[in-house]
């Protein structure tokens, strides 16, 4: 049994962290706060580890299953008797595997930033600040309760909000900061709405619980809320779409992805972190968290996870192949790959064999985060290099960054899915998965996969081969500081490593559907065409990009018109600034503004003014002639007198 | 049945109305304030009628000879001679008509309407009586008013001095 | 404890700044009083924990009767239960804070300080009241005050702020006041709330009644339509001013709404629910989409209160335990969450002289202390968890969703919708004037906030950070005093 | 009604004599026309008190110790109204009562 102590520390270390450097940062430890953080998150690391040792080996497993464990478990704020948000912490398969994935990375970064952020005006602020992010995301993992989960969603957005705009006297980046909090919020109503939906009928926000009551079929909870319709669908259903949608917005998938590319705006470090590997997989994990209700109760909801994830993950692949910002491209490929991750979960059924694609998913999760980190990390050493992001001021950079260069050829290599690369593991299961009970969704990610292998190796070269570097910074001595220091190369060595040799794990006999072991099968002739596909996008990349020439315009032209619009990203961006700017703002909000001082306080000060001429008016009585008074005092007597006398009797 | 007596109210009523009516008719102030004392002798004369003695006296001597001459001097006072008074307005007139006229009416069917008891039988009043009771301290004995009356009209002096001998203010 | 401490404190500490001779003196006062009223409500809160873990089950503690006007059956009659406890409390944060950002005021200070003690007076003896009748004189005694506060330190337009909010104001008052005589004269001749509580009052009666109470105290909560004089009142009131009325003021009618009318009157409270959960609904998405479009802070916060108290009364609307605790909730962090934006919007002002977002930008780097609370008290706003409003909001949600008729889903998922709204004013209002590039060349040149300002930024977020991480004692007051009300209107 | 005078006739002529005196009050526009019909109203009601001593309660002397001190009081408001009229009549050169009206809005 993991010690309660230990596993509280995991998350506690980073909150230390943030809380030190963000009341003390500014004054008292300005330039140790980065090596603080390190450290505090070295020694979340070493915990996860450990935690994960004893969990898996030393605890072990119970009737073939590795059972989940509760060390703690506090109400925090009791709603009603039913109904409580319970603070708890929850050990089994994937919250341990996230625990090692968050901590790994976020470690590589603190460590990567050392080098990275040095010299910045708020270095400590920028460490606390990850310090809150590592925190938060570490409580999500570990949440054991559907609105605890909530609750440190709320707060991986916050402090992505914050790292996003961590440049806040860049116009750009406020904006890139705000959208995506703000997409994100929108995502996350449907979530409050999803677990209000959940949590009612279930009569509990407790995970177990919750799971437990609603997929039993018999259960009176499920049978009140299946008989509960909303416009034809049954309130389960609803509630699981909408704990869906929160996820949606959280891991970019379409239509909710559009902050994420934007949010690269964020120092890269932030972006390796954030929004490759960790908190955009919270959508994933969501739903593996939930799987059983979504595998069990509500198939259809399951189905179109399936739909969003392959789409997303087309999309995504597409767009990625004409974007000429390095990050935005790497963005791209993050929604892609989740989208890959998305519909193996959305393909998968749940227990035995049926379950590989809930196997697949959090095995391609756990080495997307090692490679697209690495990408990222290399890609910021790149822009740290050159001071740009665009492709056009790169290449011919692998005589001047060896480490980066090679580094960056493995993390491609793995998400191309070329063996014996990590990905490649992870992808064919996904693969085989969807083969197996959607063929549709099968060619659709084969063929993404294709694309995926020509558009990373279109920025491989781009970034390292093409044409001789000339450094586009003039009078910027760029060359001073190399590749970094050993803190900055460090990182990229390790989770080079990882991104090689994490395809060799055993996957399957620590994470699957029903907590059962599930052997990995490689079928040789399976695995031909997707190879077949990735090695043949890789050609294709080099015959273009090996060396500059005209071949990428004449096959932009050749494309013509579907080109632009990929280019332009297909205009999502474009109708969603019509419907906030136009809708929202001018038509809406502008109504409400104009409604309430025009109409409401308008009725207000009419009453106000109705007295006032009334007023006016009626003052002419008080004349000041007593004559006059005296008058109306006799009239008003005898009218009140009559009518005491013969009216009122 | 007509006998003296009742002549003689008829009389009285018919002095003490019509004066009245001239009072507030005529259009010479200094008229005005003579038909005003022929009208307070007649209310007089009902009190002799009625055999109020003492009261009719105390209205001859009070009114008559105090009110309506201290009246009489701030015509003198504040009026030039032969002045005519300032006409009201019709309209003012006519609505004050009016309304007086319902009043009157109406206040008159109440009292005609209403049946007041019949005293018992009738005894003479002699200013003994008055003077015993108004000096009398104990139950139902008029001292306490007596004295706050006297109290009053000192006060009624002295503001009618402070009133009338207050110079302008201190423009002068 | 003896409550009529809490009024002598405050009044006391009026009187005696009246009688101080110099500002020094005058604010020393002040502040030593309003931390003397601080120490009192914390003590309070103590007692009344000791009490209900001694086993104490009555509502009602620390009772006190003396009689007033035998003839009329009115007496002072002081007694606490959950609500009044963290009313209070939420008071004296405010009082203490109201006082501290008010440091600089230079005209007619004795009478400034003296005004905004009496005001936290008239709040102290509301909450204690147990006697319709004291209360409504000390709810008249806290508005009073305030027509003076806006009317003389005002700024802008603030002759027409200070008639609007006073009339207004007075108008809720009139219906009040009615609504209590009529209480009076068809409950036995009583105006107290325990004896009005145990009478039994015909429906009919009732159905008369709560519209006049719930709509007079709606006033002072900005109860839509009538919420008008909030956004005139809080932008004309010089900075203290706009904290005690945002942070005090709108909740004696929240209080008044919940304790009173809907407690006296439990059937008139069911027959216009949903009414109430209509207008609130109305309110909380309407004010939030007129906030997106306000160019002033103070505005910007203005309409956003119109929003947030909405949530108050759409959990008093929707009449379960839960949204009941979480109106109750969302009433004190509204109130120290307000009354915090109000102060910083103050500092930023007392700076840069404007308070029109366009004119400002790239605050942060000049005045980081200030932003970094603006920040906080932001993200509370728009309901981050950690921070109050989120407690609040979401125990309103949960609460309301347990209410399982169609039309009371779609008012909780209409109100729901409010929470991106605020994210999207918020961030605006936040990336404008903090974020971004400095505009105002000037600016450079600013000074961060002083140590009183820092003192009392720092008191109210320890309030909003009290509740936001263990909201348990707050849930623990608040719950029995809203299981009562629920027992009333279930007819038990 | 007979014509025998008695309470009803009595109270006749005080009540017109009251209404005469407010209209006087009403119509006149000299402000000690004014004070004169108030006399007028004044005797009226001494006389309801004397008449009514004389045949309801002809045993008690009530209704005459109230007419007496009527009298009085009438005299010192008489005498004080007199004082203020002089008093205006000095400030303004006019005792015309729609000359006195600054008491309006």
């Amino acid at each position: 049994m993991p010690n309660l102590l230990t596993i509280a520390l995991i998350p506690l270390l980073p909150l230390a962290g943030f809380v030190l450097s963000g009341i003390f940062g500014r004054r008292y430890i300005r330039q140790h706060a980065g090596w603080l953080g390190t450290l505090l998150l070295l020694g979340s690391f070493v915990l996860s580890l450990s935690t994960a040792y004893d969990y898996f080996f030393v605890y072990g497993k119970t009737d073939g299953v590795y059972q989940t464990l509760v060390p703690l478990q506090h109400t925090w704020l009791a709603f009603s008797d039913k109904l409580s948000i319970d603070m708890s912490l929850v050990i089994d398969p994937i919250s341990v595997m996230m625990l090692i994935v968050v901590t790994t990375v976020s470690l590589m970064v603190h460590l990567y930033s050392l080098g990275y952020m040095k010299g910045e005006e708020r270095y400590s602020t920028y460490y606390s600040f990850l310090g809150l992010f590592t925190f938060s995301m570490l409580g999500l993992v570990l949440s054991g309760n559907i609105f605890q989960i909530y609750i440190f969603w709320e707060l991986v957005g916050v402090s992505s909000f914050l790292l996003i705009g961590f440049y806040y006297d860049k116009p750009s980046a406020v904006a890139a900061s705000k959208k995506a909090f703000i997409v994100t919020r929108f995502a996350d109503l449907g979530f409050l709405i999803g677990i209000l939906v959940l949590s009612y009928y279930s009569g509990s926000m407790d995970f177990q619980t919750m799971i437990a009551r609603l997929t039993s079929p018999e259960s009176n909870e499920v049978k009140s809320a299946v008989a509960a319709n909303f416009l034809g669908v049954s309130a389960l259903s609803w509630g699981a779409a909408l704990v869906f949608m929160g996820g949606a917005g959280k891991s970019a998938m379409f239509p909710l992805h559009i902050w994420l590319p934007d949010a690269m705006e964020g120092p890269t470090p932030v972006s390796a972190l954030i929004h490759a590997a960790t908190m955009v997989v919270a959508g994933v994990y969501l739903v593996a968290r939930m799987f059983p209700v979504f595998a069990l109760t509500t198939p259809a909801v399951l189905e179109m996870i399936g739909w969003v994830g392959a789409v997303s993950a087309v999309i995504a692949a597409v767009i990625a192949c004409t974007q000429t910002d390095i990050k935005r491209v790497l963005a791209y490929s993050t929604m892609s790959q989740i989208g890959f991750m998305m519909f193996a979960l959305g393909v998968s059924g749940y227990g035995g064999e049926a379950g590989l694609g809930y196997t697949a998913s959090m095995f391609h999760l756990f080495t997307h985060a090692m490679f697209k980190a690495l990408l990222f990390l290399g890609a910021g050493a790149v822009i740290h290099y050159v001071h740009s992001n665009e492709m056009k001021d790169m290449g011919g950079l692998r005589k001047y960054m060896p480490v980066t260069h090679a580094t960056f050829l493995v993390a491609c290599l793995a998400i191309a899915g070329i063996p014996p690369f990590a990905g490649f593991f992870s992808k064919e299961e996904i693969l085989l998965a969807a083969y197996h009970s959607n063929p549709a969704i099968y060619y659709i990610a084969l063929a993404t996969s294709g694309l995926t292998a020509f558009y990373m190796f279109r920025l491989y070269f781009g970034i390292f081969w093409n044409k001789p570097y000339q450094s586009a910074a003039t009078g910027h001595d760029s060359h001073s500081h190399g590749e970094g220091g050993w803190v900055m190369m460090l990182p990229l060595v390790l989770l080079g490593l990882a991104a090689a040799g994490a395809g060799f794990i055993p996957f399957g006999e620590f994470v699957s559907s029903d907590g059962k072991a599930l052997a990995s099968h490689f079928h040789i002739a399976f695995s031909v065409a997707p190879v077949t596909l990735g090695l043949a996008g890789i050609l294709l990349a080099a015959w273009m990009y090996y060396r500059s020439g005209n071949q990428p315009d004449k096959m932009a032209m050749a494309f013509g018109g579907f080109y632009k619009a990929a280019y332009r990203k297909f205009y999502i961006d474009e109708i969603y600034l019509f419907v906030t700017k136009k809708v929202l703002f001018n038509l809406v909000g502008r109504t409400a503004a104009w409604f309430d001082r025009t109409i409401v306080d308008g009725f207000i000060n009419l009453t106000g003014n109705t007295t006032l001429l009334v007023s006016e008016r009626i003052k002419k009585f008080q004349s000041g002639k007593v004559q006059q008074y005296a008058l109306f005092f006799l009239t008003a007597a005898v009218l009140l007198a009559a009518l005491f006398i013969y009216v009122l009797k | 049945m007509m006998n003296g007596s009742t002549i003689l109210f008829y009389l009285l009523a018919a002095l003490t109305l019509g004066c009245g009516v001239l009072s507030i008719s005529t259009r010479h102030i200094f008229r005005a304030a003579i038909y005003l004392l022929f009208s307070l002798v007649g209310v007089a004369g009902i009190y002799f009628w009625l055999a109020y003695e003492f009261i009719a006296a105390v209205q001859i001597v009070v009114y008559v000879g105090g009110i309506v001459v201290l009246i009489i001097f701030s015509i003198f006072l504040t009026q030039q001679a032969g002045e005519k008074l300032p006409a009201q307005s019709l309209s003012r007139g006519i609505w004050a008509a009016l309304a007086v006229f319902c009043a009157f009416a109406l206040t008159m069917l109440q009292v005609v309407q209403h049946n007041f008891p019949e005293g018992g039988e009738n005894k003479h009043v002699t200013v003994r009586d008055i003077g015993e009771k108004m000096l009398h301290t104990g139950d139902g004995g008029y001292a306490l008013p007596f004295e706050i009356i006297s109290m009053l009209l000192l006060a009624a002096m002295v503001g009618c001095i402070v009133i009338a001998s207050r110079t302008k203010p201190e423009s002068k | 404890m003896n409550l009529l401490l809490l009024i002598g404190a405050p009044l006391l500490t009026a009187l005696a700044v009246l009688a101080a001779r110099n500002k020094a003196q005058i604010k020393g006062i002040s502040l030593a009083g309003s931390l003397v009223q601080l120490g009192l409500a914390l003590a309070l809160l103590f007692a009344y924990r000791q009490e209900k873990a001694a086993g104490q089950t009555a509502q009602l503690l620390f009772e006190q009767q003396y009689p007033l006007f035998r003839s009329l059956n009115i007496s002072l009659h002081f007694g606490v239960d959950g609500i009044a406890v963290a009313m209070i409390l939420l008071t004296s944060f405010v009082v203490v804070a109201g006082v501290l950002v008010s440091w600089n005021v230079e005209k007619m200070t004795k009478e400034f300080y003296f005004l905004l003690l009496l005001l936290g007076l008239g709040a102290y003896g509301f909450f204690i009241s147990l006697d319709l009748f004291i209360l409504f004189f000390f709810l008249e005694i806290s508005v009073i005050p305030k027509y003076l506060l806006i009317g003389i330190w005002g700024s802008g337009k603030k002759e027409y702020s200070a008639n609007k909010l006073a009339l207004m104001l007075m108008g809720g008052s009139a219906l009040i006041l009615v609504g209590m005589l009529g209480l009076y004269f068809y409950a036995g001749n009583s105006f107290d709330i325990t004896t009005l509580a145990a009478a039994s009052i015909s429906r009919e009666m009732q159905l008369i009644l709560f519209p006049l109470l719930f709509v007079g105290f709606g006033v002072f909560t900005a109860l839509f339509p009538l919420h008008t004089w909030v956004p005139d009142g809080h932008s004309s009131a010089p900075t203290a001013g706009s904290m005690f009325l945002a942070g005090i003021s709108m909740k004696l009618g929240g209080y008044g709404c919940l304790r009173i009318a809907t407690y006296l009157l439990p059937e008139g409270a069911k027959e216009y629910s949903t009414i109430i959960i209509i207008l609130s609904s109305i309110a909380i998405l309407y004010g939030a989409f007129a906030t997106m479009m306000q160019k002033d802070l103070k505005y910007i916060n203005a309409y956003s209160s119109v929003s947030h108290v909405g949530f108050s009364l759409l959990g008093i609307g929707m009449l379960t335990q839960a949204a009941i605790t979480g109106a109750l909730m969302q009433m004190v962090s509204h109130g120290v969450m307000t009354a915090l934006f109000f102060a910083v919007i103050g500092m930023i002002y007392d700076r840069t002289h404007t308070r029109m977002v366009a004119e400002m930008g790239g605050l942060m780097k000049k005045l980081p202390f200030i932003s970094t609370v603006f920040f906080l008290v932001g993200l509370c706003s728009l309901g981050l968890p950690g921070l109050s409003g989120f407690v609040a909001e979401m125990t309103v949600f949960v609460g309301s969703w347990e209410n399982p008729g169609t039309f009371h889903r779609i008012a909780t998922i209409a109100a729901a919708m409010s929470i991106v709204v605020t994210a999207v004013y918020i961030l605006r209002a936040a990336g404008k004037t903090l974020m971004g590039p400095v505009t105002n060349e000037e600016h450079l040149s600013l000074r961060d906030a002083t140590w009183n300002e820092k003192l009392a930024a720092i008191l109210l977020l320890a309030g909003i950070l009290a509740i936001g991480l263990a909201p348990g004692w707050l849930n623990e007051l608040l719950q029995p005093a809203a299981q009562e009300i629920m027992n009333r209107i279930a007819g038990k | 009604m007979s014509f025998e005078p008695g309470l009803y006739h009595i109270l006749f002529v005080s009540t017109a004599l009251f209404f005469i005196g407010v209209l006087g009050f009403f119509t006149r526009r000299n402000l000690i026309t004014m004070l004169m019909s108030l006399e007028l109203i004044l005797n009226s009601v001494n006389l309801n008190f004397i008449a009514f001593n004389k045949y309801v309660w002809p045993g008690q002397l009530d209704g005459l110790f109230f007419t007496l001190f009527i009298i009085a009081i009438a005299a010192a408001e008489a005498a004080v109204a007199i004082a203020i009229i002089i008093n205006l009549y000095r400030n303004s050169q006019s005792i015309d009562v729609n000359n006195a009206e600054e008491l309006k809005y």
